[in-house]
């Protein structure tokens, strides 16, 4: 029997095994409706989730720009997200003229389903994982990438110009991004010798992985937020270039659909940094007490969510061609040859008895000089030729 | 041995499912009164000109391209590193060849310039 | 359990249709799907052997991932000498394309 | 009495195949491509159900997010000569049709003849885990698959100068295309 206070969701899982074979139940049957249910109180409580983070985000930008933020509906204006719900729910749903219905109506339901796909892989706490499929960081990337397929079927199917090209460059930008992404993430499961992801965290044990991969922590997280399009990589809703991008022609739910997506995959790519190099749910006390993990990965995500509205807060937009500049001509190289060093240092401390720490940390270190010497070089070239006459760039 | 996949196939289907059942309640609850003006186009407050599917830059397939050629360059190495504990020093060389021949594809791109957004 | 007959069958299939597919259309970029199509077909059987008479051997695996870099590759061209021949014809009927130099 | 996994194959290798009809009837190429795409994922299902995890995942991701994608954003691209409803099939069609259908009947006479095919799955010797690592050993063993391997990456190396070369955006001011 598993103690209460060990492990409470086994506890209650047990106990719902148990009452439901005693009313006479098939064993697979009662398997596959634990799945339902688990399944469907996920999707439950990440969607619900989205209420709580609209509102934190709402409040600390607001801190941020020295303003009170929502206060008026219940406690510190924790309702106003339920009320700018029930306003959306009661909003017509206008269908453009010449709109391809079915992936019009399907695009906002199939971005959502590929941020809460995501949570099927995310380790809560050790004993906690809702699939332990062996392949979790690879289908993080693909049904990660799945919401491209929406934005690019909302664009296509709205019949409008604006839609399109938004929806065009958001793939663009999305797509780009998605090369040093994956770079980077191939940097845990080589330091872990797994792609599941709970392997990958009890792999960060002694040490998380952003102590021995801080450039590869540092190139997920931002392309990341390229993929997720928050600042100050939103130029996808830059109303002041294409109106809106490719939910123009939304209205109601339809729009709040892309709306909730949007902020879900924030905090979600805020959870997996926080699992794949912050050591997710591990931390003191985590063997005895199988929930604290739950509570470590809360605190851990928050932090990194709270980063994120920082650098909202902080950092103004930049221009389209300046972020693909970023990602081809900087961030790509970086992730490539950040991958190689990790690779050659790893297999190196092994051969050679060195000490794992130092030698990654000072592989890392030898690229970021190496990189800071190449963009000095690159900056002086571009200088002279600036100072030339010639217009540089 | 498909438990976890089943567990993912439900998740999906209730992350579309759930928000369709929003939709549904927004549909029920909205009013319904279209017209011709309120269903046209939105440009800026003016009629849409011309065709509405733009001819678009072939350089979103330049993106797309390099995309497609990574993708596939990690699926490879997946493996590669999953196995890498069991690795002798020169397979991981293999695996360091195999993404400096395709690094050397991302300078080729970069040399010809349709790394350029114009 | 389902044997193998089902799975030999439907890739069968699959490959039919997208013979059919790379045959019958006009626009080379449905004739692209259709060798997709086929490419995928030819996906199922490797792995279906590998499971049913070879599953010590990583044979199959190893190989639908060649088969997978191939179709990219050969996609990723295709499309490209696509885009090339709109920019000079404005065209994608493989019909109209029929002359080896204009 | 068909089982539960029997009956997961049947509607997935039916919803592949109507889906595959549609990929090469429908005369709408973005159409096409949106069927395409349930084509592919109904091949995933299938891996999965041969417990192939791994290439169920790849197949999403190479598939589904890489080459979909591109195949839709050059039906964009290329929107010019297929926007008016023209003809779609070309005039030998039906010799297409004929050539599949005897290809396909051949192949049913084939399967009928081999009994080899009626065989069930052994049982996988290696847990999932083991089998991704053997499959990251193979491709990187110099007695196995090293050569497939690295001549992948030339081979993904040449596709990418091919097509940067054959598609390459025209110089400025000859290009007619709308800045986008």
């Amino acid at each position: 029997m598993i103690d209460v206070l060990k492990d409470p969701i086994a506890w209650i899982g047990d106990l719902l095994r148990t009452w439901l074979i005693g009313l006479g139940l098939l064993p697979e049957f009662v398997t596959f409706l634990l799945q339902l249910l688990s399944a469907v109180i996920i999707a439950t409580a990440v969607l619900l989730l989205t209420f709580l983070l609209i509102w934190a985000e709402r409040k600390i930008v607001a801190r941020f720009q020295d303003r009170v933020g929502p206060n008026r509906v219940g406690p510190f204006g924790v309702f106003q997200t339920v009320a700018d719900l029930l306003k959306l729910v009661t909003k017509e749903l206008i269908t453009p003229t010449g709109a391809d219905l079915v992936p019009y109506n399907l695009a906002p339901l199939i971005t959502v389903m590929s941020v809460v796909g995501l949570w099927a892989v995310m380790p809560l706490a050790p004993t906690v994982l809702p699939a332990d499929i062996n392949v979790g960081v690879l289908y993080i990337i693909s049904i990660g990438a799945i919401g491209m397929l929406g934005i690019l079927l909302a664009g296509m199917s709205s019949n409008n110009k604006y839609a399109l090209l938004g929806a065009f460059r958001t793939v663009a930008l999305m797509v780009s991004y998605a090369v040093p992404m994956v770079l980077a993430l191939l940097v845990p499961v080589l330091l872990s010798g797994s792609m599941g992801m709970q392997a990958i965290v009890e792999g960060q044990r002694p040490i998380p992985f952003f102590v021995l991969a801080p450039i590869a922590a540092l190139i997920f997280f931002i392309s990341s937020l390229a993929e997720v399009g928050r600042a100050p990589f939103d130029l996808l809703e830059a109303d002041s270039e294409i109106v809106a991008g490719y939910n123009i022609e939304y209205s109601g739910l339809k729009f709040g659909m892309f709306f909730v997506a949007e902020f879900l995959h924030a905090f979600t790519i805020s959870a997996l940094t926080a699992t794949l190099f912050l050591g997710g749910w591990s931390g003191p006390w985590v063997d005895l007490y199988p929930v604290l993990g739950m509570l470590y990965f809360i605190i851990k995500s928050s932090i990194v969510y709270f980063v994120v509205i920082w650098i909202r807060g902080s950092f103004p937009r930049i221009r389209i061609d300046q972020m693909n500049a970023l990602n081809w001509k900087f961030i790509t190289p970086v992730a490539l040859f950040g991958l190689v060093f990790t690779a050659v240092a790893e297999k190196l401390a092994v051969e050679l008895g060195l000490s794992r720490l130092l030698t990654h940390v000072g592989a890392n270190a030898l690229l970021i000089i190496l990189t800071l010497l190449a963009l000095g070089i690159y900056a002086r070239s571009a200088r002279t030729k600036f100072e030339s006459g010639t217009k540089a760039g | 041995m498909l438990e976890p996949w089943v567990f993912i196939a439900l998740l999906l289907g209730a992350g579309m499912l759930l928000p369709g059942v929003a939709i549904v309640a927004n549909w029920l609850l909205s009013p319904k009164k279209p017209n011709a003006l309120k269903e046209s186009i939105y440009e800026c407050g003016i009629e849409t000109v011309g065709d509405t599917h733009v001819q678009l830059k072939g350089a979103y397939y330049i993106y797309a391209l390099i995309f497609v050629v990574f993708d596939i360059e990690a699926v490879f190495l997946f493996p590669w590193a999953v196995a890498y504990d069991k690795l002798q020093l020169y397979m991981v060389l293999e695996g360091v060849l195999f993404i400096l021949i395709l690094a050397a594809g991302l300078f080729y791109a970069w040399r010809k310039g349709v790394l350029e957004w114009v | 359990m389902i044997p193998l007959s089902w799975y030999v069958l439907f890739s069968a299939a699959l490959f039919c249709i997208g013979l059919y597919g790379a045959l019958a259309r006009r626009n080379a970029l449905a004739i692209l799907m259709a060798i997709e199509l086929m490419l995928n077909a030819v996906n199922i059987n490797l792995v279906a052997f590998w499971r049913y008479i070879t599953p010590d051997l990583i044979a199959g695996q190893a190989f639908a991932l060649i088969v997978f870099a191939v179709a990219a590759s050969e996609a990723a061209v295709g499309m490209a000498l696509i885009i090339s021949i709109y920019r000079h014809r404005n065209t994608v009927a493989v019909e109209e394309i029929d002359m080896l130099k204009w | 009495m068909l089982s539960l996994l029997q009956i997961a194959f049947l509607v997935a290798a039916f919803l592949t195949i109507v889906s595959a009809i549609m990929v090469v009837t429908t005369p709408s190429m973005v159409h096409a491509a949106l069927w395409l795409i349930l084509t592919l994922a109904g091949v995933a299902v299938l891996f999965l159900l041969l417990n192939a995890g791994f290439l169920a995942v790849v197949q999403i991701a190479v598939y589904i997010d890489a080459i979909a994608i591109m195949i839709i954003i050059v039906v964009m691209l290329t929107k010019g000569a297929t926007r008016q409803r023209i003809r779609q099939v070309n005039k030998t069609w039906w010799g297409g049709a004929i050539a599949a259908l005897i290809l396909f009947a051949g192949l049913i006479a084939l399967f009928t003849q081999t009994p080899a095919l009626a065989v069930n799955a052994p049982a996988l010797a290696m847990s999932q885990e083991a089998l991704l690592e053997d499959l990251g050993m193979a491709l990187v063993d110099v007695n196995r698959y090293i050569i497939p391997f690295e001549v992948a990456s030339v081979l993904l190396l040449a596709a990418l100068i091919g097509s940067i070369m054959v598609a390459r955006p025209l110089v400025r001011g000859k290009d007619e295309e709308v800045e986008a």
